[in-house]
C-alpha cells in the first residue's frame, strides 16, 4: 500500500508513541479477562495486531519488520495451532477425550480453567500473527520492487 | 398484528441481507462483489443474534442476583462465523489483488473477455 | 487404549501435519510428513471401517461433554465409507505429487502448498466424521478455503479467476448452509445430528422447518455443484494444477454429496424429504439435466481437464439419481458410485496429470500420437474411460447395473433408459480422446524427447486403476459396505 | 445499503460497508451480545474495511460503467427473500422466552456451566469447553487463510513478475 502518511510527522510519531502502548495493554486485558468480562484471544488479538500496524503505518513497514519478520510471523502463527492441538493430545494421554480440560490439573476446575487459558493463549497468538501476516502481504504488494 | 410485531425485525433483516446477495449476484466489479458478500454474511449474524435475544435478560455473563441470560449459543456461533467471515474476505482479497496483477482489472465483463481473447 | 480415539485421530493428524510443513520450510520434509499423515489417515479409516461393520456406530464425545451439550463424532458404515476412500485418493495423490508439483507450482510456495493441502483433508475428514451441525459448517469452511488456495497456487492466471468465482458460490453456498442450520436451531434448540433427528418430528410442519430444508438442500447442491449450480466447477477443475484437480474431484464434491445424504436422510428422515417436500419430482428432473447437459458439453471440450470436469458433473447426475428413488437399491447404487467415481476420476486426473507433467498442457492437439509416446500414462487413461463408461469388469460398470436395478425396482424404465443413453454419450467424448492418442499422427512439433512419465507418477496412476478392475470384479467389499451404509441410512434393518 | 447497489466509488462503498458493520455492532450490544458486538467492531468495522481500504490501494477507487443490466438477479433475490419471509412465519416471536432454543442445550449451560466449568462469562465457557473443538476449528479457518494469503501474495519471484 502507498504509505498515506508521511513516515516523519512529528505529531503522528508521538501521538502514536503515546497510543500504541495502552492499546497493547488493552489486548492484554482483554486477552486474560476473557473469562469474566467480554473478550477472549481472538478479540485480544485482534487488537494486538491493530496496534502493531499502526506502528508499521506511522513508523514505516521497514522498521515493522525489523521486529516482526515473516520467519517469526510464521512461526508464532504454527506455534499457537499446535498449542491448541498439544492441549487436546494432552488431555487424550491423561486417559480422557480429547480437548477434555478435566484431567489437566489435580482438580476439575482448576483443569478447566487451565485449558481455557492456555486455548485462549494460542487463540490469541494465531489471531494475531495471521493479521501481521495479512498486512504485510498487502502492505508488500504494493512497493513495487 | 402479533405476528407483525413478532416477526418485524426478522423482516427487516431478510431486506438487508437480500441486498447484500443482491450486490454478489448482479454486480461486475469484484471488489464491491465482496462487500456485498460481507453484507450478506453480517445480515445473517444479525439474524442469528436476534434469535438469541430474551426479553428482561441480560448478557450472558454470570452474574449475582441475576436469574436470566441471553442465550449464549448463537452467540458462540456467530463469534465462530465473523471469524470464518473475515478468513474468507482476506482470501477473496488477496485474489482480487493477483487478479488485477494478472489482467489490470477488476471487472468481471473485461476480465471474461481477456480470458476469450487468447 | 488409543483405539477409542480413533475418530478423533482421524482429523487430528492431518491437522497436526499442516503447521509442522509450514514451521520446516523444507520440501522434502513436508511432502514425507503430508505423506506419512495421509496414509496414517488411511490406516485409521481402515480400521474404523472395520470397527464400524463389527459393533456399529461410534460414538465419541470432544471434551468428554455428553451428547447435546458438546461436540460428538459419530461414525457409522457411511461416513467409514467415505473417510476410507477420501484417505485412499488422498494418499494416492500425494505419492503423484511429489514430482507433479515442482512442475507445475512455484517452488518457494511448495511447502505451502502441502500445508494447505493437509488442511484441505483435515477439513474433508473433519465433515465427513462429525455429527455435529455447526461443526460441520467449520469444517467444510476450512476445506472449502483451502481448496481455494490450493486452486490458485497453480501458475496458470485462468485459474485465479476460476478460484474467485469458486469462492463466491462456495461462500454462498456456506452461508446458505449457516442460514438452514440457524433456523434448524431455532426450531429445536439443538445442533447435534441425532438430537436433531430426534425433536424434528415434532416441529415439522412448521413453514420454518421447510425453509431450512430449501435453503441447506440448495447450499449443498451448490457444493456438490449440481446442475443449475455446477458453474463453478468447470474452470476450477480445469486450471488448478494437476495434483488439486484430482484431489479435489475425487473427494469434495463426494464428501459434499455425502452431507446431502446425511441432512436428508438422517437429519430430516425419508418421508419428510420425500413425501412431504417434493424432492423425488426435483432431483429425477436435475438429474437428468446433469447427466445429459454435462455429457454433451464434455464432447465439445477442447480441454482434456475441462472435459474431464463436464464429465464429473454428469457422473454427479447420477448419484443424485439413485438419491431419488429413496430406496435401498437406489441409495446403495448412489454410494457405490460415490465410492467408484472417486476412484475412476482420481485415475483419469492423475493419467492427465502424468501429460500435462511432460506436455505442459493436455489439450486434445497435445494428445495426438500420445498412445506411442506415453504408452503407459494412455493405457491408463483408456482403462479409466472404460470404466466411467461403464463398461463390464470395471467399477463403473457395477454402479450403473444397481441405477438401472433401482430404476426398473420402481418401474420407472425410462429413467433406466435414460442412464444408458447417457452413457453412451461418455463414450463419445472418451473415444475422442483416444482416438487423438491412438489414431492420430503426432504433431511434428513435439520432439522426441516426450517420454513416459517417471515411475513415481505412474505406479499411484496405475494402483488406481487397478482398484477400478479390483472392485469392478470383486464386489463383495464396495457393494456388502454400500448396501449396509443404505440400510443404516434408510433405518431399515437387515 | 441500497447506496452500495448504485455507488460507483467504491471508497465510498467500503466506507459505508464500515458503518454497516458499525451499526451492526451497535445492534448487537442492545441485543446482549457484548462479545459478538466487540468482534464485530473489531473485525467488520476495523479489519475488513482496513484490508479492503488496502485492496482499493492496489487496485483501483472507481468502478467503470456496466453495460447491461438484468432483472434475473433481482428475480432470484426476490424469490430467496420471499422463501425466508415465508419461513419466518412459523418462528418464534422475537425475545420470546419460552421459544424452544432457549430450553435444552442454551438452559443446561446456563445453568450448569458455573458448576462444570467456573467461568462467569457463558460465552468463554461455551466457546472454549463445551465447543472447544469448534474453536480449534475457527483457529484452523484462521490459520488457513494466513497462509492462504502468504502463498498467494508473498513469495514473489525476485525482480519478476509474481
Amino acid at each position: 500500500m502507498r504509505p498515506p502518511i508521511q513516515p516523519h510527522n512529528l505529531v503522528l510519531r508521538i501521538a502514536a508513541k503515546m497510543l500504541i502502548p495502552p492499546i497493547l495493554m488493552f489486548a492484554l486485558y482483554v486477552q486474560f479477562h476473557g473469562e469474566t468480562g467480554p473478550g477472549g484471544g481472538f478479540q485480544a488479538g485482534v487488537i494486538f495486531a491493530a496496534a502493531f500496524i499502526l506502528y508499521a503505518l506511522v513508523f514505516g513497514i521497514g522498521l515493522a519488520r525489523a521486529v516482526a519478520t515473516e520467519r517469526l510471523l510464521r512461526v508464532l502463527a504454527s506455534l499457537g495451532m499446535l498449542l491448541y492441538i498439544t492441549v487436546g493430545l494432552a488431555s487424550l494421554f491423561s486417559g480422557a477425550n480429547f480437548l477434555d480440560y478435566d484431567v489437566l490439573a489435580q482438580e476439575r476446575m482448576e483443569g478447566q480453567h487451565l485449558g481455557i487459558f492456555l486455548t485462549e493463549l494460542s487463540i490469541g497468538m494465531t489471531v494475531a500473527a495471521v493479521m501481521i501476516m495479512i498486512f504485510f502481504a498487502f502492505a508488500e504488494r504494493g512497493v513495487r520492487p | 398484528m402479533s405476528v407483525l410485531i413478532g416477526h418485524y425485525n426478522y423482516w427487516i433483516v431478510i431486506f438487508l441481507m437480500m441486498a447484500g446477495l443482491y450486490v454478489v449476484i448482479a454486480q461486475g466489479n469484484l471488489v464491491k462483489k465482496i462487500v456485498g458478500l460481507n453484507i450478506f454474511q453480517a445480515s445473517v449474524f444479525i439474524l442469528f443474534i436476534s434469535m438469541g435475544k430474551i426479553e428482561g435478560g441480560t448478557a450472558p455473563i454470570v452474574k449475582e442476583g441475576m436469574s436470566l441470560y441471553s442465550n449464549p449459543l448463537p452467540h458462540v456461533l456467530i463469534l465462530t462465523a465473523i471469524v470464518v467471515g473475515v478468513a474468507t474476505t482476506a482470501l477473496a482479497l488477496a485474489l482480487v489483488v493477483r487478479i488485477n496483477e494478472a489482467y489490470r482489472s477488476v471487472e468481471e465483463d473485461e476480465i471474461h473477455e481477456q480470458d476469450q481473447s487468447f | 487404549m488409543i483405539t477409542q480415539h480413533l475418530p478423533v485421530l482421524q482429523v487430528i493428524v492431518p491437522l497436526l501435519t499442516a503447521p509442522l510443513c509450514l514451521l520446516a520450510q523444507n520440501r522434502r520434509f513436508a511432502w514425507g510428513a503430508s505423506l506419512a499423515a495421509s496414509g496414517t489417515a488411511f490406516l485409521i479409516a481402515a480400521l474404523l471401517l472395520a470397527q464400524t461393520l463389527e459393533q456399529g456406530i461410534i460414538s465419541y464425545e470432544l471434551g468428554g461433554w455428553s451428547t447435546p451439550w458438546g461436540i460428538e463424532y459419530r461414525v457409522d458404515t457411511v461416513n467409514a465409507f467415505v473417510l476410507l476412500i477420501v484417505t485412499a485418493i488422498s494418499s494416492a495423490v500425494l505419492v503423484f505429487a511429489q514430482r507433479s508439483v515442482t512442475r507445475e507450482i512455484l517452488s518457494t510456495r511448495i511447502p505451502v502448498f502441502y500445508a494447505v493441502y493437509m488442511l484441505c483433508l483435515a477439513g474433508l475428514l473433519g465433515i465427513a466424521v462429525t455429527g455435529d451441525v455447526f461443526n460441520l459448517f467449520v469444517f467444510m469452511e476450512i476445506s472449502a478455503l483451502s481448496s481455494y488456495t490450493l486452486i490458485a497456487l497453480s501458475e496458470q492466471r485462468r485459474a485465479l479467476t476460476a478460484a474467485y468465482q469458486y469462492l463466491f458460490m462456495g461462500t454462498i453456498g456456506a452461508t446458505f448452509i449457516l442460514i438452514g442450520i440457524g433456523l434448524l436451531y431455532m426450531m429445536t434448540g439443538t445442533l447435534n445430528m441425532h438430537d436433531l433427528s430426534q425433536r424434528l418430528p415434532a416441529v415439522t410442519a412448521t413453514r420454518t422447518v421447510e425453509t431450512a430444508f430449501a435453503f441447506l438442500t440448495v447450499g449443498i447442491s451448490i457444493k456438490i455443484a449440481l446442475v443449475p449450480l455446477h458453474l463453478w466447477l468447470p474452470n476450477a477443475y480445469a486450471y488448478a494444477p494437476s495434483v488439486v484437480s484430482a484431489f479435489i474431484a475425487a473427494t469434495a464434491t463426494k464428501v459434499a454429496f455425502y452431507v446431502l445424504l446425511r441432512f436428508l436422510f438422517t437429519i430430516f428422515g425419508v418421508s419428510f424429504a420425500f413425501k412431504t417436500m417434493p424432492l423425488n419430482l426435483i432431483f429425477i428432473v436435475l438429474a437428468l439435466a446433469a447427466m445429459f447437459a454435462g455429457s454433451i458439453a464434455a464432447i465439445f471440450q477442447d480441454n482434456i481437464k475441462r472435459l474431464l470436469a463436464y464429465s464429473s458433473i454428469a457422473q454427479i447426475g447420477y448419484m443424485i439419481l439413485g438419491i431419488s428413488f429413496a430406496s435401498v437399491t437406489g441409495l446403495t447404487a448412489a454410494i457405490l458410485h460415490l465410492f467408484n467415481h472417486a476412484l475412476m476420476k482420481g485415475a483419469l486426473f492423475l493419467a492427465l496429470g502424468c501429460v500435462v507433467y511432460r506436455l505442459g498442457m493436455a489439450n486434445m492437439k497435445q494428445m495426438r500420437g500420445l498412445g506411442r509416446r506415453m504408452p503407459w500414462t494412455m493405457a491408463a487413461f483408456a482403462l479409466g474411460g472404460l470404466s466411467l463408461i461403464g463398461v463390464p469388469l470395471t467399477v463403473g460398470f457395477i454402479s450403473k447395473w444397481y441405477l438401472v436395478a433401482g430404476a426398473l425396482e420402481r418401474g420407472w424404465w425410462p429413467l433406466a433408459v435414460a442412464v444408458l443413453v447417457a452413457s453412451l454419450l461418455s463414450l463419445v467424448y472418451v473415444w475422442r480422446v483416444i482416438e487423438a492418442a491412438y489414431f492420430q499422427a503426432p504433431l511434428p512439433a513435439h520432439n522426441d524427447e516426450t517420454g513416459e512419465a517417471p515411475l513415481s507418477m505412474l505406479l499411484p496412476t496405475w494402483a488406481l486403476i487397478l482398484a477400478n478392475f479390483y472392485f469392478g470384479i470383486d464386489t463383495s467389499l464396495t457393494v456388502g459396505v454400500a448396501s449396509s451404509a443404505a440400510q443404516q441410512l434408510l433405518g431399515v434393518s437387515e | 445499503m441500497l447506496a452500495v447497489i448504485r455507488l460507483r466509488n467504491l471508497f465510498a462503498v467500503v466506507m459505508l460497508f464500515g458503518i454497516y458493520s458499525f451499526l451492526a455492532a451497535a445492534l448487537f450490544v442492545t441485543l446482549n451480545a457484548v462479545d459478538v458486538a466487540f468482534t464485530e467492531a473489531a473485525v467488520g468495522a476495523g479489519i475488513a474495511t482496513f484490508l479492503m481500504l488496502s485492496t482499493l490501494a492496489l487496485t483501483v477507487r472507481r468502478e467503470k460503467l456496466r453495460r447491461k443490466r438484468s432483472v434475473i438477479p433481482l428475480l432470484v433475490v426476490t424469490s430467496i427473500g420471499a422463501t425466508l419471509v415465508y419461513g419466518t412465519f412459523d418462528m418464534p416471536y422475537f425475545s420470546d422466552p419460552s421459544a424452544p432454543l432457549h430450553g435444552h442445550v442454551a438452559r443446561h449451560y446456563i445453568e450448569f456451566s458455573t458448576a462444570e466449568v467456573g467461568v462467569p462469562n457463558l460465552v468463554t465457557a461455551v466457546l472454549t469447553s463445551y465447543r472447544g473443538y469448534d474453536t480449534l476449528g475457527e483457529v484452523t479457518v484462521i490459520f488457513t487463510a494466513g497462509i492462504g494469503v502468504l502463498g498467494l501474495l508473498g513469495y514473489r519471484k525476485r525482480g519478476g513478475k509474481p
